[in-house]
């Protein structure tokens, strides 16, 4: 088997994808790796679904004295002040995703379809968990980028034709960054936009149910 | 015009059996810690619980109480997002009784943005909104969808909660209330939305303290105050060192420090 | 003619009204006047609809020079400030009014009827001036009160079987204050609770369209 | 991230003929006198004003800038208030073009409730909504009413302008700001409901001046930002020192003091 990405590496690859400026709401797991990968010279403004933006760095483990706990993120992370930073209600939270005001989201997934239909918040027959502010944050976002393995652990497809996942939001996926392929929905299709060194368009292909359509561009992964 | 009151029992007076509260929950800070334990404690019983997020919590009741407590008195559950005791039974002592009453509670959970929607709509005396969040999605089920100028919504009714137990840093007496960093979250929301807004917070101002433009919550929304005791249970300061006291642990630090992980797996974003 | 309440005893009688602890909010005109007319040892809060709550008296022509821009109400008076007092957004203002938060509403009316219909925006076939914040302001305040005086200039009804005017809220007052009467709109129709000084039911049932009902307690306006 | 311009001709750059462009009107502060003095000076046509209340002002245009400038320029009105400039037309030397041009008026006037509502919607990128208010009243001509649960509503559709003039008091430059007393009032609703929200500003501070907890307006809802000279027109500090000009005149100290009778009739509460 072919070298796959690291998580670092997605979330820095993912990362390349935020401009100066940008308003990004990162989902936990992989996705709140991209904030230790912003490119240089971006400032970037981080929104928290709870009522935070612009906050510093999360607090990493050797750093622990340092937590405060009226300074917590979405995903219970805890985080640094930062100038400009400021703190406001759920609804102006909302509002603010919902309303068009965040550039990007960027989050992990179950399942990605050939519409770009995004799964992400339960697992078919399991009622023991549910929903939260995903649907929010992908109906809001002016671009959606997913972060997630190519294929599941037992190598079943991730990419399908339709997801057989409960969805979160339909027609939603801006780009899709998995640990071999970077792929974007279009109206055609899924166009393959980049692959991971040494693998083929072929080799990615095997793994993604849907066709894939290769863009005119297509190349290894600039990281 | 004094809305204080000296204790949390007094404050929950007169909640009566089948009500409906809302409470905030995320994170260690911002829920109203003493009016949950007061609840408990007179035993109030079938009451609808309304939060953001309804989740059972690995930290210990000595460090903070969530809303999680009240199971075995409730009826019906209105939330964004819900995570079942059921999911953590084999790694904690989570008592039988709490998976059982979870199973058989009656559960409405509409994703954050919507349960908010449905609170801010009852706070403003609105009727019913049209949502375009949950299209395509198990939200619809049960409920009527619209197209309007070729775009799909979701009907949605306001929700409004007979009692809000709200939880601020500051509050005057006549009811005038500010908030910490994110503790604000669903706070604001709640008091505005409830029938009767019952306030837990650490510090009590003399009026004209505030200035008036820092006030968040204005007194018109708040009818009941109990201020913690100072350092004592609940308080901002009595669970920062609750918890800096686990922090300290080494073997605990890296839990607490990526908390989210408990409660994700590959894809789950709440 | 007998003597009507002067527009100072009227609001003086509107005032009676309000409770320790009130929200209230006053119109433009008579209503304001309720302000210089609180009974004693009650701590009442003003709302004006542009997001002020709880400030201190209007300032008066001899105290101009502590008019300050930023402390107007809705009426266009300026107010003093006044420890407790806080600033909100419109929003919050609507939400407070809608949503049931205002103990009372006074404000002033062209007409009421049998059924406690108001009209006091608009002049039939006169779309020169339009609606504001009466119409929330009559549908969320627990408890509406109407000063008016009892006729109109050239002596025709203000108090009607139905509005001729356009309405601003349909059986929404509670309590009417009139120059010779104070009434109250009930299911059975308007009952006369109180007349001024000198009047009789009878005088002011010629001056009023819809029959009026006796209070058990009928009775002499106390001040 | 710096959102602030160095002039109101580059801040309303990009405008076009038949923009929607929604306003705060209350009082003589919290408006934004230079943006509209710049937009008047562009000449830009065929505008949608939004704003709660459309009303001539009997001050100089030295004095106080407001929305009712626009007139000429304007094709629809939509507000919560309306006095037109006819009912005042023979005891001012209102200009006759301003007299024709609001015959011609589209005029969408719906209660400061409604008004308020439907901006609220837009920015919280919802659907349409039933109210209850104007059940009754001519509010309720051409909608569609509905009965929920007994009771009666009205349906209205989020109207989300183009651009937002806001007037705060500080901010910095990335977009964070704050307001003063009773300016507030609709300000902070445009900032969230624009698709490009500008802002006029007496006073620029350091990013971190602001208490993370003071601010109203969070820098997400801003896009463009101008500061006024210090003391100049449209400033705080310029408007008061004109009012009091006015008001050291004894003959008009009581029609100002007691404003509001000019557009009180017996009943009008606005």
């Amino acid at each position: 088997m072919k070298e796959k990405l690291s998580e670092e590496i997605m979330a820095l690859r993912a990362a390349k994808e935020f401009q100066d400026g940008n308003i990004i709401n990162l989902g936990a797991g992989i996705p709140n790796l991209c904030a230790m990968f912003i490119p240089e010279g971006r400032n970037i403004m981080f929104e928290s679904e709870n009522g935070a933006l612009g906050y510093g760095g999360i607090i990493m483990v050797d750093e622990f004295e340092k937590v405060e706990i009226q300074h917590i993120d979405a995903g219970g992370r805890y985080f640094l002040p930062k100038e400009g930073m400021s703190f406001f209600d759920m609804g102006t939270s909302l509002d603010l995703m919902r309303g068009g005001r965040l550039d990007i989201t960027c989050l992990g997934a179950y399942q990605v379809s050939a519409k770009g239909d995004l799964a992400n918040w339960a697992i078919p027959g399991d009622i023991s968990v549910g929903i939260g502010g995903g649907m929010d944050l992908v109906y809001g976002s002016k671009r959606v980028i997913v972060i997630m393995e190519h294929v599941t652990k037992n190598g079943e497809f991730k990419i399908l034709n339709e997801c057989t996942y409960p969805v979160t939001g339909k027609k939603c996926v801006s780009v899709l960054v998995t640990d071999i392929a970077v792929i974007e929905p279009t109206k055609e299709g899924l166009v393959l936009k980049e692959y991971a060194p040494g693998w083929t368009a072929e080799e990615i292909q095997k793994l993604t149910e849907p066709k894939l359509l290769l863009a005119d561009d297509l190349k290894e992964i600039e990281l | 015009m004094n809305k204080v009151l000296p204790s949390f029992e007094e404050a929950i007076a007169g909640i009566p059996d089948g009500a409906s509260i809302a409470l905030n929950n995320w994170g260690l800070a911002g829920g109203p810690q003493n009016l949950i334990l007061a609840l408990r404690e007179r035993g109030v019983k079938d009451l609808t619980v309304m939060t953001q997020n309804f989740m059972y919590t690995p930290f210990p009741e000595e460090v903070v109480v969530m809303p999680f407590m009240l199971l075995p008195q409730m009826r019906k559950l209105v939330a964004g997002f819900f995570a079942a005791a059921s999911r953590y039974a084999d790694t904690t002592n989570l008592p039988s009784e709490f998976i059982e009453k979870e199973k058989e509670l009656e559960k409405e959970v509409i994703g954050h943005g919507n349960f908010t929607a449905v609170l801010r709509a009852a706070a403003g005396g609105m009727g019913p909104f049209y949502s375009p969040v949950g299209i395509g999605t198990t939200v619809e089920e049960g409920r009527e969808k619209r197209n309007f100028d070729g775009k799909e919504y979701i009907l949605f009714s306001p929700l409004q909660p007979d009692f809000a137990f709200v939880r601020a840093d500051k509050a005057d007496r006549y009811g005038n209330l500010t908030y910490n960093g994110t503790c604000r979250c669903l706070n604001p929301v709640l008091a505005m939305a409830a029938k009767t807004t019952i306030v837990e917070v650490d510090e009590l101002v003399e009026p004209g303290e505030f200035s008036p433009e820092e006030i968040v919550t204005p007194a018109a929304f708040v009818d009941r105050i109990v201020v913690n005791e100072v350092g004592g249970r609940g308080s901002y300061e009595y669970t920062m060192k609750k918890l800096h006291e686990l922090l300290s642990i080494p073997e605990v630090r890296g839990a607490i420090i990526g908390a989210a992980k408990k409660f994700v797996d590959d894809g789950e974003d709440n």
